[in-house]
């Protein structure tokens, strides 16, 4: 093999999953000797692991030009064995738009990440093994997107399952790491065990592990065994994504988790089971087109969005708060994905890529509360902002992104699901899809609320004393940090071009299946749909942007010509000057912070018998949640055997 | 060429920095609110205040020291009023004045309805800057005032874009502009069945979204020391006024784009002037009035109201205007 | 939801407002308003009964010797400390306290609230004059005890009586003597007393005078209803 | 021009902070009364401020007891200058009835500058306005002076 073949691009998405295997394999034969460097008590292994992430994340990067800008499908055989006598038998990768799309928000989230757990990881021990782990997860999510082959997926679920549990309990000496991990360890294997269960079944009906194949087979003959697989799939893919009912698994496992694995369980692993549903339905089976199929889809996407945003509003905790929204916003993905419009299709991406930056960026901002103080107990924090400026920043634009301020990215995606949902509904005449419209918008103010508690509880506000030593975190997370601000807002304000580049051909290649068929060497009927992307919706961010800054300057003129900003603050030596202390209908020295859990209580008496209720149905025994996985299965089981 | 580009650009300067931005704004701004007090006095049997009152109040606040308490971060609790203040002031550029559209074009009805969130979080962010327990109190009610509004807000806006959409032919029709033109044409939309109860609802939204009786807990100055506001003094408080009165503006202002276009002669001048008596109409009916005759109600009450009452209103206008009447 | 005040509301719209207009139209107090203190001195006699009664302490006095030994006395009235309860106007023997209708009591300068007056008791001279006292009194209208309005009146009746009785002296210092052969113990002029100087036992028939405390007001022999109280 | 424009306006809006040091509330039911449409002080301008931070003047009711003291003169020096302080009623001008108690604090000038004081106990609505015209004259004139 001479360099110019190795170099070929077609290689790259086979180089950006071993990789980090490699890389894992290298940190693990190097020994688990911490270093000396207190800084960095992993040493050179954490530098191992940034370069794996970064090479992974450049080969991936290059592969944007051929896939997604000119719409080409890679289709790898490893070991040249190919198709014989018209089945598959070798190993393939197939990377069409859609999975460069999740493998590349796959590579940013686990580069990013790992730029910053070399400073955040600091205070623990067994590092090094850390990034063993890590590298796993994120090959192993990474293979399950570009894989073309169903059993390979089968086996990539099974490896970031176990890495992410063994994550999930990394930092055993914290209050209920074990127990969130055994919780995710029950329920995600009962998961991978109705993944496995789905494609013995396929097999035993095909003949054949191929994506494309099954692809080609599938449409048309569907039996019971079928429907059967196909609800076994979908519900393994569930308990990946965690949407409804898991979602009480992925609260348990972001709390104990660190906040650089959460990012990745957030970020990344629910994208694997958004990316196993969309290949399952949209490619596999193709059923999309039954108003069955899309209703259950949008209908648990919503269930998810809501019922999961108002258990955030009732949490706590900085990070069990997050991973409920990391599910609402999943919600909010399947919804739009689930109205199989190419619309609705680009905007559940759109969003999904979104989710992934700012959610990151949310959780590595509660990593650095949590790496500063020692707690993510909203009860607990307070008044970080003046000691943590740059970090309340950072937070800030996640929390914006999130909760769908314009002009931030949030925004624009929410925006297109709205305009996909009424469009759907309309075009449907079905009033259900209108109220999807009404619970995404509402949603989307609790999100807001949520954020608002957040920064109040944590940022803002009066600080307790023991936090006076507090002190801005490192540069390497800030910098972590910083990237994903940056990117949530270029995408927030280049709306067109990120639709352009990566979402459309995504959603291209979602509604051109025949292509993914025909690319991996089998023939196919399937005609190319002509896809377009009209948005009855109007929002130009870069012009609105310039009229508020040109409103800005110009309110900021007055304002300094105005002695606006001559204000009387308190001087360093003028300590007891009652003057500037805050009002407490005149008390002195009162510490009184107004935050926590219970700040919306207006919004929350209104719904007190809703929370009870949630409250009561969140046991949080590992029981219940099994009983609710076999539950949802056997309601899936006669759905599709119903509907299909 | 340049100097066509320069024109233009002078053009949009005056746009954003005269009419309908900022000189507009704050004039109309606080004249709706000097006329609101003159009527809420004139309704309880006082006198009242001077109309110009909101002037002297802002100019005087204009002069008075600003104290920064040593709680408060320094930089969110200063710059927070700005930045509502102009997102407030881009808004009303969006709103179409009769047949006038500044830059309407660059937006529809859901980003209005999102902008209108900036102003409110640029408060609450400045509020909870503060340090203060009572802007925490104050920032909870806002919040819970905003997620009380946005429901009915979010229904009354999708049932216009479905029977603009409906006339029009495409099905729905977010855009300002669009539906401006369209009453331009057609008449204003309060003459279909299915607007009239959306229009109620969006009525009863005025006092919540601007925080006036009787759903001004947020800034209930007798119980919580004016809420969000309670450690802000001198020019960001007037700041802070002065975009009460802006958001008065835009509120009605959009209430009248909405349901009372279609209104005017087509010279700018003379339908700056009748869009803006709308204006002091909706003012004096929706906020001055509900003003005079009710007290204030506690959150949850708020809440439910909004969720119940004035939802309900929105949903039947909804559900006639899907049903094409 | 019930909106109890909207006819109301939009008939108060149209009709006159029930606003005094203060500042620019004038407004009078109430009648027998409790307003600012008008202190007469030249009738005050110095019992300092007001400021016994007083609840708030705003009355004080100051006492100077001028050059003729005699007490320039100067009583003010705090208005700042003033309850306003008229209480010093109803005790004063003399009518020197009045309590007007003007309430326009606002302080700005340090003394602004201050209501006082002055005036001159003159020293008792050891070897007293007879009644040839009055004869000073239109001389100076800062006069204590023999006063215009006083001395007639307390002259009338002892020249009445003088042929009666011829026994009974007065003292000359301005403070009472008795006549035992009117006098029938009634005790009224114990309990007018504003110094709380005489004692009067029915019984024993005693009338006794604690000369410490009297401060020859005349309470007593004004209010004597047998005359039976000289001074 | 814009100092002239601010002075007027200063005079023409004064907001109202009213503390109520131990008073018996006679005269805060005076100060609610001169709010009334009655006396409806409205008309010269003049609200209440719920927060010191927002006042311009600052009306102190009672006697200033030892408990309020600290509170009362935290309370002041957070309003921002120009400030006018006026005291109403006779307890915080000297006490009143209830002068000499171990428990009383006033006068109220012994701690800071009162500029006006209303006497009455309580004042007729009438006085009160009287004394906060006064109060805006003195706030114009602090207000020229900066």
């Amino acid at each position: 093999m001479n360099l110019a073949n190795m170099t070929d691009y077609h290689h790259f998405p086979i180089y950006s999953v071993m990789v980090l295997f490699l890389g894992a394999f290298i940190i693990a034969a190097c020994g688990s000797k911490p270093s000396k460097d207190p800084k960095n008590p992993a040493g050179f292994r954490a530098w191992i692991a940034l370069c794996a992430t970064a090479l992974s994340l450049f080969f991936l990067g290059s592969l944007v030009k051929p896939v997604m800008l000119e719409g080409e499908i890679i289709s790898y055989w490893m070991g040249s064995r190919a198709i014989a006598g018209g089945y598959a038998i070798g190993i393939a990768m197939e990377v069409d738009a859609l999975s460069l799309f999740f493998a590349l928000l796959i590579a940013t989230a686990v580069f990013v990440s790992a730029i910053y757990s070399i400073r955040y990881m600091v205070h623990d021990e067994c590092v090094p093994q850390y990034y063993v782990l890590y590298c796993m997860l994120a090959g192993g999510v990474l293979g399950l997107v570009l894989s073309g082959d169903i059993f390979n997926m089968f086996i990539m679920v099974e490896i970031l399952t176990f890495a992410a549990v063994a994550l999930t309990s990394f930092r055993t000496k914290v209050y209920g790491a074990l127990e969130a991990a055994f919780k995710y360890l029950v329920v995600g294997c009962m998961g991978s065990t109705a993944i496995l269960t789905g494609v013995i079944m396929l097999y035993a009906q095909y003949h054949t592990l191929n994506l494309a194949q099954l692809a080609n087979l599938i449409p048309g003959t569907m039996n019971n065994a079928t429907k059967l697989a196909f609800a076994f799939l979908y519900i393994g893919f569930s308990t990946k994504a965690f949407i409804v009912p898991f979602h009480p698994l992925a609260a348990d496992a972001h709390g104990a988790a660190p906040a650089s694995i959460s990012v990745l369980i957030s970020g990344v692993l629910t994208k694997s089971g958004i990316y196993g549903i969309i290949r399952l339905t949209y490619f596999l089976f193709q059923t999309m087109n039954l108003g069955s199929m899309q209703f259950m889809l949008v209908f648990i996407g919503s269930i998810s969005m809501f019922v999961c945003v108002t258990m955030a509003l009732a949490q706590h905790d900085f990070k069990r708060l997050l991973a409920y929204h990391s599910i609402s916003q999943i919600g909010y993905v399947l919804a739009a994905v689930g109205l199989s419009t190419s619309l609705g299709i680009s905007a559940g991406l759109y969003h999904a890529m979104n989710h992934t930056l700012f959610k990151g960026l949310l959780f590595l901002a509660a990593g650095a509360v949590l790496h500063e103080t020692g707690t993510t107990d909203l009860g607990k924090l307070g008044g970080l902002s003046k000691k943590m400026p740059h970090t309340t920043v950072l937070f800030l634009i996640g929390a914006f992104s999130i909760s769908g301020v314009p002009p931030f990215n949030g925004f624009a995606s929410k925006w297109m699901i709205y305009q996909a949902t009424y469009q759907k509904a309309v075009e449907s005449n079905n009033i259900g899809f209108l109220l999807v419209t009404v619970i995404a918008l509402v949603t989307s103010t609790l999100t807001l609320a949520s954020f608002v508690k957040v920064s109040q509880s944590v940022f803002f506000g009066q600080m307790p004393k023991e936090y006076e030593n507090v002190k801005e975190v490192p540069f390497g997370m800030r910098l972590a940090m910083g990237i994903l601000a940056c990117l949530c807002i270029v995408t927030g304000l280049f709306p067109k071009t990120v639709t352009g580049v990566l979402t459309e051909p995504a959603a291209r290649a979602v509604a051109n299946v025949g292509e993914y068929i025909t690319a991996m060497g089998f023939k196919s009927n399937l005609p190319a749909p002509n896809v377009t992307f009209a948005q009855v919706g109007v929002w130009e961010p870069i012009n609105w942007l310039l009229i508020l800054c040109i409103a800005l300057l110009a309110l900021t003129i007055v304002a300094v010509a105005g002695k606006y900003d001559r204000v009387s603050e308190r001087t360093e030596d003028d300590t007891v000057d009652t003057k500037y202390q805050l009002f407490y209908g005149g008390e002195k020295n009162v510490y009184s912070q107004v935050g926590g859990g219970d700040l919306f209580w207006g919004f929350k008496h209104n719904w007190r018998h809703y929370f009870d209720f949630m409250h009561n149905l969140h046991s949080g025994i590992v029981n219940d949640y099994a009983l609710w996985a076999v539950v949802a299965l056997a309601l899936a089981i006669v759905y599709m055997m119903i509907v299909l | 060429m340049t100097a066509n580009i320069f024109l233009n650009g002078l053009q949009y300067l005056g746009y954003i920095l005269i009419f309908p931005g900022f000189l507009f704004c704050f004039l109309c701004g606080m004249l709706l609110v000097g006329i609101d007090r003159k009527l809420v006095a004139r309704m309880q049997k006082r006198v009242g205040p001077p109309i110009l009152q909101p002037f002297y109040d802002f100019f005087k606040l204009c002069g008075k020291e600003t104290i920064v308490p040593a709680a408060a971060e320094r930089t969110t609790f200063l710059v927070a009023p700005i930045v509502g203040l102009a997102a407030l002031v881009v808004i009303q550029l969006f709103i179409p004045i009769h047949g006038f559209t500044a830059f309407s074009g660059m937006a529809d009805i859901i980003v209005i309805l999102y902008l209108l969130l900036i102003p409110a979080l640029a408060a609450i962010l400045g509020a909870a800057a503060s340090g203060s327990p009572y802007a925490g109190i104050g920032l909870s009610r806002e919040m819970v005032t905003i997620i009380a509004c946005e429901l009915p807000l979010v229904l009354v806006l999708l049932a216009v874009a479905k029977t603009v959409g409906n006339a029009l032919g495409t099905g729905l029709c977010f855009s300002m502009s669009e539906i401006a033109e369209y009453q331009l044409q057609n008449g204003s939309l309060i003459t279909k069945l299915s607007m009239i109860p959306a229009a109620i609802a969006f009525a009863m939204v005025i006092p919540g979204e601007t925080g006036s009786h009787p759903f001004d807990t947020a800034e209930a100055e007798t119980e919580i020391c004016e809420g969000m506001h309670a450690e802000y003094s001198g020019a960001p408080l007037a700041v802070f006024k002065l975009s009460h009165a802006v958001k008065v503006l835009t509120l009605t202002s959009l209430f009248v784009a909405l349901f009372f276009g279609g209104i005017g002669t087509g010279i700018i001048a003379f339908d700056g002037v009748i869009v803006f008596a709308l204006c002091v109409v909706a003012t004096a009916l929706f906020i001055s009035f509900v003003h005079a005759v009710t007290a204030r109600l506690k959150i949850e009450q708020v809440f439910k109201y909004y969720w119940t009452v004035v939802s309900g209103l929105a949903l039947v206008s909804l559900v006639l205007a899907w049903y094409g009447m | 939801m019930d909106f109890p005040f909207v006819r109301e509301a939009v008939t108060k719209l149209f009709s006159k407002p029930s606003c005094a207009m203060y500042p620019f139209q004038p407004s009078e107090a109430a009648p027998n308003y409790r307003g600012r203190i008008v202190f007469h001195p030249e009738t005050c006699i110095n019992c300092n009964m007001c400021e016994r009664v007083c609840a708030g302490g705003a009355i004080t006095h100051t006492s100077v010797k001028n050059e003729d030994g005699d007490d320039v006395i100067t009583r003010s009235f705090d208005l700042g400390s003033c309850t306003f309860c008229s209480t010093c106007a109803d005790f004063c023997t003399r009518h020197s306290i009045e309590l007007t209708q003007d309430y326009h009591m606002i302080g700005i300068e340090e003394g602004d609230l201050i209501v006082s007056g002055t005036f001159v008791k003159k020293a008792v001279k050891k070897p007293a004059p007879k009644p040839a006292a009055p004869a000073a009194a239109p001389a100076a209208a800062e006069k204590k005890a023999d006063t215009p309005a006083v001395a007639p009146k307390a002259d009338a009746p002892a020249a009445e009586a003088a042929p009666a009785a011829p026994a009974i002296e007065p003292r000359g210092d301005g403070k009472p003597t008795q006549d035992p052969s009117k006098c029938i113990y009634c005790t009224i002029c114990a309990r007018k007393c504003p110094g709380e100087a005489l004692t009067v036992d029915r019984k024993e028939k005693i009338w006794k005078l604690d000369e410490d405390k009297c401060v020859a007001c005349g309470t007593c022999a004004d209010v004597c209803p047998k005359n039976a109280i000289v001074i | 021009m814009f100092k002239k424009l601010i002075a007027e306006s200063t005079a023409k809006s004064p907001w109202l902070f009213h503390i109520n040091s131990g008073s018996c509330n006679g005269c805060d039911i005076e100060l609610v009364a001169v709010l009334t449409p009655r006396y409806d002080v409205e008309r010269l301008g003049f609200k209440l401020a719920g927060s010191p931070r927002q006042a311009d003047i600052v009306v102190v009711t009672g006697p200033v007891t030892r408990q309020s003291l600290d509170r009362v003169l935290s309370a002041i020096s957070q309003v921002p200058e120009p400030r006018c302080i006026v005291t109403m009623g006779s307890c915080p001008q000297s006490g009143n009835v209830f002068k000499g108690s171990y428990s009383v604090c006033a006068p109220l000038s012994k701690y800071v500058h009162v500029d006006v004081d209303i006497a009455g106990c309580a004042p007729k609505p009438e006085a009160i306005m009287d004394g906060l015209v006064k109060a805006t004259e003195i706030l114009k004139q602090k207000r020229g002076q900066k």
